[in-house]
């Protein structure tokens, strides 16, 4: 650590931003401080997120969309007020193309079963990367056995980066590219403004698993020109159980409707029904209306630190930790060397020590890893393992932490005598 | 978990495992992985009089899912098949010299006992089998 | 209202349970004292429950089932321990078939995904009642679109109670008995213990909407015998986004997934996944970790209650709100006569002052009533009418709601010179 | 809500509404619902010079949207189309005598509006596709 560098900068603010997030001042049973270094699962929730939410209950919880008195009034603005928000955030044309889904994964999910299952036919091409996250393969490999469409993956180089040479190649006859925009595992950011044009050139339609981008850097959809985005909420400082799925809306209006039920409908009689305008027509049942009023709240909060900012820490931190951990003996990283090309994550393995063993070492010391797969088996199999080691980053963690790991990582070394 | 649980036996057992290795014609195999974590364990019996004349195993994964059946391996030995069907979390806990181990690190410790359990079980039941065919 | 009925008894225990509601004490932005009587929309939450969701936000929010660390052991055990209260609760046989959903509209189009569309063929009968919400009525027109499966319906008698005298004809050739077990409108309830037995007889499956029922009687899904039970959590003081659906084991080992992605799978390659087992086979990605907990903390205080009182608060409510309305000069009330033959909800018209009217002149007084179909559009078209106003209870109503409402509506008959 | 805002002469159009019925043949004829609560307004207009010359209306509703109707085709009768697409949601609170409403009930009271509206886009269409047929 070098005192002045521009590290430094960034940092001084992620210190500040640290007092927002009640848990971070928590401690272990064994009294250690809480280090999280795990937000590429869940993200910690800053204060003003958790009191939207319990203002909501104890003020003015109500049903939505439909009630005449004051607080349902207030509820439905304050749950279409966090719509208008993310179409700002995302810079959606309009909240008709914003839909609130409960994560990513069911945002996918959504546009498989609907336009999925429209549109592919047997012989259809679905290209993914090697990267994907299993939220991102599965459901096409579903598809995939139902229709006779084919899935084909974008390689990887040797640093994990997303092979492109073959692109329009792969891209014949490819009905859907489904990618993911950052690894959650290798951190590769992937270069969708090379992509997205080459895929609608081609005919393609392209839907992007934004679950580690979105809350990292600034995430323009009508710029990406992307026709899907999949976002989770509780990834970008929101509550759990809220997701968005952002859908060009002359694509969502031409897609049947996928769950059914109350608020989807315009009319209802016993024998047939029609279907509710956008983007109401996705969101079936009652919503997770705290989840989105709390989602709200969380992109306000984003707002407030400016993307700009949350990038640029990112890859200060990133630089920082590829650094120290590259120091580490017989640890091993994965991914691109560069930390402006990739996201804030360091998944690693060190000696014969399993990762299972080093996130439990960890623990004892309040450092919270990651150890296994991280919902990319496949990938651990391109790379000849079972697991890695991770570490992820937010907008809260600090050069510190990156210290804190380092030392338990060491502490680690020395128990296994590496 | 306190760090101390990785005592220097528990490294010596996962770094050369007792009885590691596979049996020339076993009576029993049996393999089961923790898709959790992907620790994946195989048990070799040799079973005499119902008793484990002889085990072996193979595996991989973390320290403790490959230690804990190492152990295992050297308390089973000779102990009948029903005596094995009695061991427990508890006795693994022992082995291991833990008093606690977080839920998700308990199934790696216990791995091991589980795929044991089963070709104990399948040996009692061939061997009731082999009982009720006899004239 | 005659000092020392029976009724008085339950109302004393209404009334400390209000002091558990933060809302309650609330006023409206004229001043007035809330008056909440539309529960059978959302009920509100208790202190309990809030606070059980900042708790984990504050204390161990962390991602579930694959965490080494503490916090993620904590947030793991206490998500799986809402669902060891939920089975519990509903007396399922185990916590295999307790699986979290949004809401009861996504429960019941989890089993229209998987079990309806593998099981119903064209000619497959389909039983409902007229009472349904629409959640259980779009999902099988959708299905019965695709498949050619047919709905039937069980019609009402003057009281909206449903007619089984046909019920045996009408099994017939029906595979699915899709039926609410209190209907949200009318306040029926509908005799399982007569039609269960008879739809197994004729070889049918019972999917049951508990979303009126379960928040207000003790429910024991292996009494009741249905194959498939659906429960919003909403509407029994959990938080907003989270809903179960029980399903007997048999039949979801069966069932192929529904949403695929992580922690639903087993293992993943890139051309093909295995499942995980129950009930994590039909959850996709992260759950609503947040909403589970604040299930089992409503789940709990209901517990403390006891169902047994819950239920006969709402009788003695409902009898005490129908005799008042019944007096109202021009007002009809809809549904069974007798208060323990319904639930407590209470929809009626008043002369020719619209439903909508009726809701905002007591908006004006802080009673907060439902005005419009109540997502029973062709229930409300059966019974010659496109709107009503809907009164209903739950635990910390009170018979003063009830005078408060009958005040409100009396200075609407003024306004409306009626 | 105020509950003040239930005026004497809304009942009395709510009850008598004024311009109630149909015209026979009518230049343009328009209707339109509200889903979220099921009201439903008709507006028949009669233009003549770019003018509403006479104009209709029957709808079923509450008394916020029917009493608006009513008053709106008081308003209307007479006026050229273009003015009528300039009237805005103040104009009809200033005819309800309402400062505020809940946003619910906002849409109760611009139906009529909104329907009247689209019956004036649909003649001036109408108007300029004559034009553009006149040799
Ligand atoms: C009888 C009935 N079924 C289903 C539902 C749907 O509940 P949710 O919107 O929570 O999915 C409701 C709620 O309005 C209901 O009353
Ligand atoms: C790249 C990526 N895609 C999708 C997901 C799925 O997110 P969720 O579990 O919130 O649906 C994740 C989260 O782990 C992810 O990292």
């Amino acid at each position: 650590m070098i005192a002045g560098t521009p590290h430094y900068a960034t940092d001084d603010k992620a210190e500040r931003v640290r007092a927002d997030f009640p848990i971070l001042a928590t401690r272990t049973s064994k009294g250690k401080p809480l280090v999280y270094l795990d937000s590429a699962a869940t993200s910690q929730k800053p204060r003003t997120v958790i009191d939207a939410i319990s203002h909501y209950y104890e003020d003015y919880n109500a049903n939505i969309h439909r009630g005449v008195y004051e607080i349902a009034e207030r509820a439905t603005d304050a749950y279409e007020g966090a719509r208008k928000r993310a179409a700002a955030f995302f810079n959606a044309a309009s909240t008709e193309e914003i839909i609130f889904t409960r994560n990513a994964t069911e945002s996918i999910n959504l546009v498989c079963y609907t336009w999925g299952f429209e549109q592919l036919h047997s012989g259809d091409g679905i290209l993914l990367t090697r990267l994907e996250h299993h939220s991102n393969i599965v459901p096409w490999q579903l598809l995939a056995a139902k229709t006779g469409a084919e899935l084909r993956f974008l390689e990887l180089d040797e640093q994990g980066r997303v092979i492109l040479d073959d692109l329009e190649e792969k891209l014949q006859g490819t009905k859907l590219v489904a990618i993911t925009q950052v690894s959650n595992t290798l951190g590769t950011i992937v270069p969708l403004e090379r992509i997205v044009p080459a895929a609608h050139a081609a005919g393609a339609t392209v839907l992007v698993d934004g679950a580690q981008a979105a809350p990292h850097m600034r995430v323009d959809v009508r710029t990406l020109d992307v026709d899907f985005y999949a976002v989770s909420g509780h990834k970008m400082l929101a509550p759990t159980g809220i997701g968005i799925l952002y859908g060009k809306r002359a694509l969502l209006e031409t897609m049947p409707p996928f769950l059914a039920g109350g608020d989807m409908i315009r009319r209802v009689a016993y024998d047939h029904a029609t279907y509710n305008e956008l983007p109401w027509k996705f969101e079936a049942g009652t919503s997770n209306i705290a989840g989105a009023i709390g989602l709200g709240a969380a992109l306000e909060y984003l707002e407030g630190l400016d993307m700009t900012w949350v990038r640029e820490h990112e890859v200060a931190l990133t630089a920082y930790a590829l650094e120290r951990l590259d120091q580490v003996p017989h640890l091993h990283l994965y991914g691109p060397k560069r930390a402006d090309e990739r996201g804030g994550v360091a998944a690693f393995t060190m000696g014969d020590a399993h990762p299972h063993d080093l996130a439990s070492i960890l623990d004892a010391e309040g450092v919270c890893i990651r150890a296994g797969h991280h919902c990319t088996m496949p990938l651990h199999e391109l790379l000849g393992l079972t697991a890695t080691a991770r570490a992820s980053f937010y907008v809260y963690s600090t050069f510190a932490d990156v210290d804190a790991l380092i030392e338990a990582l060491e502490k680690a070394a020395r128990i296994f005598k590496l | 978990m306190d760090e101390l649980f990785y005592r220097e036996y528990i490294l010596e057992h996962y770094r050369s495992p007792h009885n590691y290795g596979h049996l020339e014609n076993p009576d029993i195999s049996v393999e089961d992985d923790n898709p959790l974590c992907g620790d994946r364990i195989r048990v070799d019996l040799k079973v005499e009089d119902g008793r484990i004349a002889d085990v072996r195993f193979e595996g991989k994964g973390c320290a403790i899912s490959q230690a804990s059946a190492s152990m295992l391996t050297d308390v089973v030995k000779g102990m009948t098949l029903h005596d094995t069907l009695r061991l427990g979390k508890d006795e693994i806990m022992e082995n291991l010299g833990a008093d606690t181990l977080a839920a998700a690190r308990i199934k790696c410790a216990t791995l091991g006992l589980k795929v044991l359990k089963a070709a104990a079980l399948r040996a009692l039941e061939r061997a009731a089998e082999t009982e009720g065919q006899r004239p």
